[in-house]
């Protein structure tokens, strides 16, 4: 139980590191001076500070929204799997539950950008809806292949049983799933190539076209979200699809689990530098790679059982 | 006569549930209905046939009280016909529902061998002897799912629906629909029993179908009431792809399964019966507040009218199936079926289910993209016309109405157990298994799937931690004491304005763009540039409009073939005028050659032979030369 | 004694047409109810009951046909008190119309009441005769063509049913003598009759000429015109009265041949009538006046009845007849009122009659033009399930299911064709043109009231049982 | 024997009446051929020894022969009728038709040769001249051809009465005359109108 509640703590404290973590390694790669790693905490504990500024054409909507985009997320990080094998982990939820629970938090961001009657807002949640809809078929059907890999729905059960038997029978569709759960993480937290955090061009922006007139702790709360967002689709990733290490003792195991993350971002971070961003009308190319992919680790665990 | 087995009655509940708080509204409503006797009448009688249809016992009574809630529909969508638009929409409906009448109407009469008295279970007897059960089969679901509005008989819907008075719309799309999927249950169950595969993937297929289609169409609509129609035919897909599930493992000897994926079914008919109204009560308070159905002309109606914002919202979130709603359950419900494909020992079926799980994703992203654009552009921002600026909360009667509504959508969020143990008494009534045990193993708290390694939901827990952590929030921002100011939005320098915000056309812009090759919308684009920049204009104006699947394709083929024929028949028929000797007496000359033939000895030699000679004397006497 | 009840208030009527006072036509729809209570009599008497030798025999079937027909006639005549209020008729036309109708009574009465090929035959024809002259009251060129019209075709057709009688006769006579013209006996004797080939050419000619007196393929547009052409309660005769003397010769005629070959009686009468329905539903797609419209779903209603005898639904054939004879003459008489601001003007027709009876007329019309395609609970919608099961049943038995499932099927479509149309047609009558102020007088009110109420009765259960138990 | 010859000079009358430009000699053309009738029926009648189908002939030879065919004469004087009456159908064609008729009628009556005991080629005739009538009827536009068209179908039908069913009831045979009759003066009274109109 402790373990649980010390994870939870951990991911929710190491994700504005994450996100930071990406930023440096993309301007160190870029032969940039890098920002610290803890550029994260510093613009919250600024943002906290700051004070709120609230468009007048804003309604109720926007003074509750935030905290909606958020709940959700905090919510999906208790369901988690266990990063330590034998470690309390919540067994009644399963990864519907949980892209259902990342959809909510979405839909009232998409009505937050859409409340201050400001052009850019509706932009961003027009674009965003668009990448949403063509996200979650292909979330789904990951789920669908992993599930039958791990022989269970629920996430917790499915990293316990992945850790505890890898299947090596089903290589082939586990790498697709793989692959197309990966492409979902991008696309899910807007990074470069479907979106890039860094730029205010409003030819680019999506994520930020909609958070663009939230201020002081409401823009906290969002950023927030968005690095938890991160930190569950890492996490996801790590126990989904490198069962393994659960068996060590929990220090060591923790910073397995830890290490696992830090090269997904560093993997995100290396796919941010070597590609450009995608024009909106090429996102579903790629989101159609997800799909294909998603549809293709299917079809061979039924057809070759592979 | 009649009869009250379970199924009867949970249908007779679904139309009590969604007809009292429609009562209370459409009170509300009525003073701004003119001809209120015409509307009293209809409306009654409406809601009465519709009871009288779900527990009427044998097929007379059936047809009756289907005929009669066709007529009082259609009256009732006639009721404030001022413009032609309404007129049209209502004789469309009429005649659609007329052409699955008819369907019915065989059916019947082959299942009943014309004594349309007997019962149900005596038409069992005699459909179990008929040659060709696919061919009832296939008049059952024309004659239901054109009523239900599935593709490619959906066309109506989004005519019909937006221009009855919205108690109606509410009604029609809330409750008549499900009348039809009564329909499919009784008589799938009780007479066209036991289904061979390929029904079940049939019914799967068109689910499949219509979800995605109307939800696409959804998107493309900004009449908010068409928008609201469109998402039904949605719906009914999600309906029928739960209850294709529950045929096709039926068939294949699952019945645990099919079980699950029925109740799925009949769990989210009521999820949608209870948003769906709701939406068209919403629809209808802000239509008649801003005296429009375009949902460019709204916005920040959420200042002017919060009951109806709030009860807006719910329902929104709960149809575009986000937890830990009702219309989240009993998605996740209808999934969970699906993913139990993979017990099926047929591999191309188990291959071709991912595809309906694909749709069935899909059209869930979709809706959620829907109804932002909805509520977003309806109720937030900056009011989009001078009505919409001075728009106010409906009177009492019409808030009551949605807040009863609203309060059974959350009944049926938070008695979920309570409810899935009804439909599971309904599947005992029909012959099948009784799931509830392995639904709810352990207490009520967590909601099992019945599929092996499949998933768990726990509604209540995740309603709880949701709002717990909200709540958690919120006081911590409050114990902040953040200090706030009021100042505009911040666009580029420039003031913001209702022009400067976006559009629903715009929203649904890079979807429509996307889809461009099934929409085929014709565009008007009309810009006053000036000294020839193209860039550089002082007035433009975009409209796009979006045709329903099929309509030109199936419908207006069919009308224009009606016309051409009926064109020949009319210059014919004038002969008689001037030839009426020379057509009596070809009349007799083929009556009575026919009658040698076939009445004494028939040989294909003389038929022809008779058939040249009629054409002969024909052109002689009857067309003659031209002069 | 029975007979001289039943003709003498027709004779009451033709003297008192001769008498040239403005009050007389009073007395005229009263005559016309005196009708009536012999045929109640009659009615209540134990069946089959002789009035007249063998030669009329009143069974359950006729009495119902003569009911019918008779109310029909008090309501046409009372419509007809106001006709010179919504078109010019002089007092001499009027006078004159009544003489024919008393002629046009009595050749109904026998034809109707008759059990003898002959004795129908004469009525048909007597009664034939005397509305060429009904439709010659209308003073125009156009009602004279179509006297004339209607003089001929009527004269072709009366005689093809003669011609058709006689070959029949001939048929049945070796075995039956003299007799063989009752319709009874050759019933009983159907199966003996030594030349069957003979007896079926004679009912085809016969069928021929009944079907082309009631306007099926291929003559279906001059009923139409001859309505269009003489004054309004004429066409209510046509369509409430006449038909209904050819309708029952044909039933009688149809048992016949049932007995004889039922399998060449179906298929004739089913491609028959398949065939009108087929032309009249793409005429009625196009039909822009009322009494087009109006007089082409009658012999839409026809076929019907006719196809519903002939496959075994005895009842459900009688029971479309009983509300077709009320509905048809019905609409017919409130054409006339609709039509007071000039013909072929269908937009807003209904829209305008305000006041107690305005508000009754326009309900009451709109619910005859919703029961005329079979809306519940219009008898008409029992009437077509029970006659369509039958035509199923039989479908079911006969070795080519499929085929005439198929064609039922067409049926059904061709018959939502006209569903179709007429809900257009009374959109566009309540929904659409202009409202203007228009006037319904009493007596048509009454007799629309009287056709309504008549029709409710016709859905009682004890009638239905009545109706089970005539065949 | 002599029937036989009776029924042959019906039709060839009949026939002729069909090649006929003249109104007159429609007329006298028809009442030739209602003599013709009456003949036989006295014929067949003697020979069955019949009231009823005497009467009937003498009937025929008074009302069809005489009596109509006066009228019809009178009435075209009194209202002027069209007299020159060319057939709208090209003779080649009628006599092509003709024949044409004949042979399908005596195809149609072949089954019934074996089944009655009087000669099936009564029926035949009779209906041949049925369908001839009404040829009579369509190759002509104006309405005086017209009627005596009707009136041949009519001697056609009383034709069918008397040689194939030997005499239909006395009965039935007056109320077919008591129609002609009321026929006549239907006929008479639109005439008027017709003369009160123009």
């Amino acid at each position: 139980m402790t373990a649980y509640l010390l994870t939870i703590f951990l991911l929710l404290l190491i994700a504005p590191l994450l996100l930071s973590f990406i930023k440096a390694l993309k301007m160190q790669l870029l032969y940039k001076k890098p920002v610290s790693l803890f550029q994260g905490y510093r613009n919250f504990s600024k943002l906290m500070q700051k004070e709120t500024i609230v468009s007048e054409e804003a309604s109720v909507m926007t003074r509750v929204a935030p905290f909606l985009v958020l709940s959700p997320l905090l919510v999906t990080l208790f369901f988690l799997p266990p990063v330590v094998q034998g470690a309390f982990y919540v067994s009644f939820v399963d990864a519907f539950t949980i892209t259902g629970l990342i959809a909510l938090s979405t839909f009232f961001l998409m009505l937050l950008g859409l409340d201050s009657a400001s052009a850019f807002g509706g932009m961003g949640s027009s674009r965003e809806a668009f990448i949403a809809a063509l996200v979650e078929p292909a979330m789904v059907l990951t789920v669908f292949s992993v599930s039958m890999m791990a022989g269970d729905l629920g996430v917790g059960q499915a990293g316990v049983n992945l850790a505890a038997h890898f299947p090596q029978e089903h290589t082939a569709s586990f790498l697709f799933a793989a692959i197309s759960f990966f492409i979902l993480l991008i696309a899910e937290n807007g990074r470069i190539p479907v979106d890039n955090p860094e730029t205010h061009l409003e030819l680019t922006m999506v994520h930020e076209a909609m958070i663009l007139d939230i201020t002081g702790v409401y823009l906290a709360i969002i950023e927030t979200a968005a690095s938890v967002k991160f930190v569950i689709f890492a996490s996801l990733f790590a126990s989904l699809f490198l069962p393994f290490g659960l068996q060590y003792d929990v220090p060591i195991a923790v910073a397995l689990f830890l290490a696992k993350l830090f090269l997904i971002a560093a993997a995100v971070a290396l796919i941010e530098v070597n590609t450009a961003k995608l024009r909106l009308f090429k996102v579903p190319n790629l989101l159609g790679i997800a799909i294909v992919f998603a549809f293709l680790s299917l079809i061979t665990f039924y057809v070759l059982g592979a | 006569m009649f009869q009250f087995d379970t199924l009867s009655l949970v249908f007779t509940a679904l139309i009590v549930l969604g007809a009292v708080p429609n009562l209370f509204y459409s009170h509300g409503y009525l003073p701004h209905i003119e001809r209120k006797a015409h509307y009293r009448l209809h409306y009654l009688t409406f809601v009465f046939s519709m009871i009288g249809v779900v527990v009427s016992a044998n097929a007379l009574m059936f047809l009756l009280f289907w005929e009669l809630m066709s007529l009082t529909s259609w009256q009732l969508i006639l009721t404030e016909a001022k413009e032609k638009k309404t007129v049209d929409a209502a004789r469309f409906y009429f005649l659609m529902t007329h052409f699955g009448f008819v369907f019915l109407l065989l059916f019947f009469l082959i299942a009943t061998d014309g004594d349309l008295e007997i019962g149900f279970s005596a038409m069992h007897g005699i459909v179990s002897k008929f040659a060709y059960p696919t061919l009832l089969f296939f008049f059952i679901l024309l004659g239901f799912l054109s009523k239900a509005g599935a593709v490619p008989l959906h066309v109506w819907l989004p005519y019909a629906h937006p221009e009855a008075p919205s108690p109606v719309s509410a009604l029609m799309s809330g409750v008549m629909l499900k009348v039809a999927i009564y329909g499919l249950f009784r008589f799938l169950f009780n007479v066209l029993y036991p289904w061979p595969l390929e029904w079940g993937v049939v019914i799967l297929v068109i689910g499949s179908l219509s979800s995605l289609i109307g939800v696409l169409y959804a998107l493309s609509e900004h009449d908010i009431k068409a928008l609201l129609a469109n998402h039904s035919i949605e719906n009914i897909g999600i309906i029928l792809i739960g209850f294709g599930m529950g045929m096709i493992f039926g068939s294949m000897g699952l019945k645990v399964l099919s079980s699950f994926a029925f109740i799925a079914a009949l769990f989210h008919t009521f999820n949608h019966m209870s948003f769906k109204s709701l939406l068209f009560m919403g629809a209808g308070a802000v239509l008649h507040q801003t005296h429009t159905k375009n949902i460019e002309k709204y916005g920040g109606l959420i200042k002017a009218m919060p009951v109806t914002a709030l009860t807006f919202l719910l329902a929104s979130v709960s149809i575009s199936a986000l937890p830990p709603t009702n219309g989240f359950l009993s998605e996740w419900m209808i999934f969970q079926s699906m993913l139990s494909s993979s017990h099926l020992d047929n591999t191309s079926l188990k291959l071709a289910i991912p595809f309906a799980i694909f749709a069935l994703a899909m059209t869930g992203g979709l809706a959620i993209a829907c109804f932002v654009k909805a509520y977003g552009i309806t109720f937030l921002g900056l009011h989009r016309s001078s009505n919409a600026k001075h728009a106010h909360e409906v009177n009492g009667w019409m808030r009551a109405g949605m807040i009863l509504m609203a309060a059974v959508v959350l009944s049926l969020m938070l008695f979920t157990p309570f409810y899935i143990g009804w439909f599971d008494k309904v599947l005992i009534g029909l012959g099948h298994l009784s799931v509830y045990a392995e639904i709810f193993p352990d207490g009520i708290w967590h909601m099992h799937s019945v599929g092996m390694h499949g998933g768990v939901v726990s509604p209540l827990i995740l309603l709880g931690a949701l709002l717990g952590v909200t709540a958690l929030l919120m006081f911590g921002y409050k114990a902040l004491h953040v200090k706030e100011r009021i100042h505009r939005t911040w666009s580029c320098g420039y003031r913001t304005s209702a022009r400067t915000q976006y559009s629903a056309t715009g929203f649904a812009g890079p979807i429509r763009r996307f889809f461009g090759w099934l929409y085929k919308p014709d565009e008007h684009f009309v810009k006053e540039s000036i000294e020839g920049y193209s860039s550089k204009f002082s007035d433009s104006h975009y409209e796009v409009h979006v045709k329903p699947l099929f309509e030109t394709t199936l419908y207006e083929s069919v009308a224009k073939a009606v016309n051409r024929i009926s064109y020949w028949v009319y210059r014919l028929s004038h002969f008689e005028q001037t030839r009426y000797a020379a057509m009596i007496f070809n009349l007799m000359l083929s009556v009575l050659f026919s009658y040698r033939i076939f009445a004494h000895e028939f040989s294909w030699a003389t038929l022809l032979l008779e058939g040249m000679v009629m054409l002969i004397s024909i052109k002689i006497l009857i067309i003659g030369e031209k002069q | 004694m029975m007979l001289t009840l039943l003709v003498l208030p027709a004779l009451v009527m033709f003297v008192a047409s001769l008498i040239k006072h403005p009050k007389i036509k009073l007395l005229l729809p009263v005559s016309s109810f005196a009708i009536l209570l012999p045929i109640v009599k009659l009615f209540m008497l134990p069946k089959p009951y002789a009035i007249w030798g063998d030669y009329l025999v009143a069974d359950r079937l006729d009495t119902y046909v003569l009911l019918v027909s008779s109310l029909v006639g008090i309501g046409v005549t009372l419509a007809l008190l106001t006709l010179d209020k919504h078109v010019k008729v002089t007092a001499k036309a009027y006078r004159r119309f009544y003489r024919f109708f008393a002629i046009f009574w009595v050749g109904l009465i026998f034809s109707i009441l008759a059990n003898h090929m002959g004795i129908y035959w004469i009525g048909l024809e007597l009664a034939t005769l005397s509305t060429v002259y009904m439709i010659k009251t209308n003073h125009t060129p156009a009602a004279h063509k179509e006297a004339w019209n209607y003089m001929i075709v009527g004269a072709i057709a009366i005689s093809l049913v003669l011609f058709g009688i006689i070959l029949m006769y001939a048929s049945a006579k070796p075995i039956l003598g003299e007799e063989a013209m009752q319709f009874n006996l050759l019933l009983a004797h159907a199966k003996e009759i030594p030349s069957p080939f003979l007896f079926e050419m004679g009912f085809a000619i016969a069928t021929v000429g009944m079907f082309v007196k009631m306007g099926f393929f291929p003559m279906n547009l001059w009923l139409a015109n001859i309505e269009r052409a003489s004054f309004y309660p004429v066409a209510a005769l046509f369509s409430g009265i006449l038909e209904s003397a050819v309708i029952i010769g044909f039933f009688r005629f149809s048992k016949i041949a049932m007995e004889v070959n039922y399998a060449h009686l179906f298929g004739f009468v089913f491609v028959y009538t398949l065939l009108t329905i087929f032309i009249v539903a793409f005429l009625i797609f196009r039909a822009k006046d009322f009494m087009r419209l109006f007089s082409l779903s009658g012999v839409e209603h026809m076929a019907l009845i006719a196809l519903f005898w002939v496959s075994g639904g005895t009842f459900a054939a009688l029971l479309h007849f009983g509300a077709h004879a009320f509905l048809k003459p019905a609409l017919f008489l409130s054409t006339g009122v609709l039509e007071s601001r000039g013909k072929y003007r269908i937009a807003g027709a209904l829209r305008g009659y305000s006041g107690k009876k305005g508000e009754l007329f326009w309900v009451v019309v709109s619910l005859f033009l919703l029961a005329i395609i079979s809306l519940p609970p219009s008898p008409m919608f029992f009437s077509e399930l029970y006659g369509f099961g039958a035509m199923i049943e039989m479908a079911k038995q006969s070795d080519h299911m499929l085929a005439m499932i198929a064609a039922i099927l067409l049926l059904l479509i061709l018959l939502s064709i006209i569903f179709y149309r007429f809900v257009a047609v009374y959109q566009s009558m309540k929904y659409e043109g202009e409202e203007v102020e228009k006037k319904v007088y009493a007596s048509e009110l009454f007799a629309l009231v009287l056709f309504a109420l008549c029709l409710l009765v016709l859905l009682l259960p004890v009638s239905f049982s009545y109706l089970r138990s005539i065949v | 024997m002599g029937v036989d010859f009776f029924i042959g000079l019906f039709l060839a009358t009949l026939i002729v009446s069909l090649f006929t430009t003249r109104l007159y000699r429609l007329i006298l053309w028809y009442s030739m051929n209602s003599l013709v009738l009456g003949i036989l029926a006295l014929m067949v009648g003697k020979a069955l020894d019949d009231k009823a189908m005497l009467i009937t002939g003498v009937a025929t030879l008074v009302i069809k022969a005489v009596g109509i065919p006066y009228m019809l004469k009178h009435f075209s004087e009194k209202f002027h009728f069209v007299r020159q009456i060319p057939p709208q159908i090209k003779t080649h064609y009628a006599i092509i038709l003709i024949p044409a008729i004949l042979v399908f009628t005596f195809y149609l009556s072949e089954p019934i040769t074996h089944m009655i005991e009087g000669n099936a080629n009564y029926v035949a005739i009779s209906i041949s001249s049925l369908f001839l009538s009404l040829l009579l009827m369509m190759e002509h536009r104006h309405v005086a051809p017209k009627i005596i068209g009707f009136l041949s179908m009519e001697n056609a039908l009383f034709l069918l009465g008397i040689t194939a069913t030997g005499g239909m009831p006395m009965l039935v045979e007056l109320g077919i005359f008591f129609d002609l009759l009321m026929a006549i003066v239907v006929m008479n009274l639109l005439f008027h109108k017709e003369e009160v109109q123009s």
